[in-house]
């Protein structure tokens, strides 16, 4: 499945969009799934707070995630 | 729907009132943000803006949703541009009208703290010898 | 000076961010008031506005200076119309530019506010089958 | 002397300059010439509030007025 990188995020991985093959089982709870991503890059757990998107929605850790959805990491967001 | 929400290159100025204006309309309240020539004391060239777009239409969608909840408006717009800006041009705008002026300036002032607070777009800041993506401090 | 204010037949909508934009302003909050369709649930056809006109310019002036003196502004905006204007036609214009946003909503909203108070222009409305001078209902 | 009358005084005095040949004496205070409008054209005492203007700015009562001077009679004002 593919994840977004946004931002600082996208600096911290390289690129903006990151495909994972085997590496994550799903379905995933949001808080796993973060938890796994800043053990993989852990610059990401530096970042003051890191949201992640579900389906272009804010999600809560809780939620579970399915390999059909679109997922996005949103690091603070500035704009305006 | 009285509500005009766009991610543009380049923001139309003028397009406030144009839009927000209505016979019912007393009171249009526009804010406009744009790139200053500094930040903290450190001289600012450029800023670049970079969004999720699916996303970001999709909040600000829900952010007029909730002003036109919260008070009695006619309409209300959003635009926010991404790319890259020089100092002084326009980065932002969002307004209300409304029958009385109360209502449209309360609503501007919460379209555009919770536009910062909660869209996902995301600004770097390009100094003389440095660039650094904006981290808001809370 | 940073102000520019001005009496006239016909509001240039889109003045408001050209006059208030400045290399230190992040923030730009502009105010339109208009003729709106109703007063009271009666149905409004038309406004007429008269000025004192150089005691309106004078007193704008002053609110200008108050409001430049009391927020960090770069510049001050204030425009109001005389003549007749039919429903949706723009009859004042103010706004405020700052570095950040707080500013300038609050000096927009005191420039309306006090022109509201003090500035010598009367409005009088036609309604179907009347017309009466509008009396502040304090 | 004249004096400018707006809005609703201008409808009740039925002009918008009024010519003072001899009826005032000058100087005198805003005040008094305030209560003589009043006695000459007894409608503006319904007004709910009624300022004067002496050189285009807003004068208290115990301001002197010269023949000199430029005076507008300022009913509640409705901009905006």
């Amino acid at each position: 499945m593919k994840i977004l990188f946004f931002g600082i995020a996208k600096d911290i991985v390289g690129k903006s969009i990151v495909e994972f093959q085997n590496e994550i089982l799903f379905p995933i709870k949001v808080g796993t799934l973060k938890a796994d991503l800043i053990n993989k890059y852990p610059a990401l757990g530096d970042i003051s707070s890191l949201a992640i998107a579900l389906n272009s929605r804010y999600a809560t850790d809780d939620m579970l995630v399915s390999q059909q959805d679109e997922i996005a990491i949103i690091p603070p967001v500035s704009g305006g | 729907m009285n509500i005009n929400i766009k991610i543009v290159s380049e923001i139309d100025t003028a397009i406030g009132y144009r839009y927000l204006a209505h016979d019912e309309s007393g009171g249009h309240c526009i804010f406009i943000g744009s790139v200053r020539n500094s930040t903290q004391n450190e001289t600012v060239h450029e800023l670049f803006f970079e969004a999720y777009e699916s996303m970001a239409l999709l909040e600000m969608e829900k952010i007029a949703s909730e002003a036109m909840q919260k008070w009695n408006l006619q309409k209300v717009i959003m635009h926010h541009v991404v790319g890259t800006k020089k100092v002084k041009e326009p980065v932002v705008l969002v307004g209300a009208s409304s029958a009385h002026r109360e209502a449209c300036f309360e609503a501007c002032r919460f379209l555009i703290d919770t536009l910062k607070k909660r869209v996902p777009i995301w600004k770097k800041e390009f100094f003389e010898n440095k660039k650094v993506w904006v981290t808001p401090h809370p």
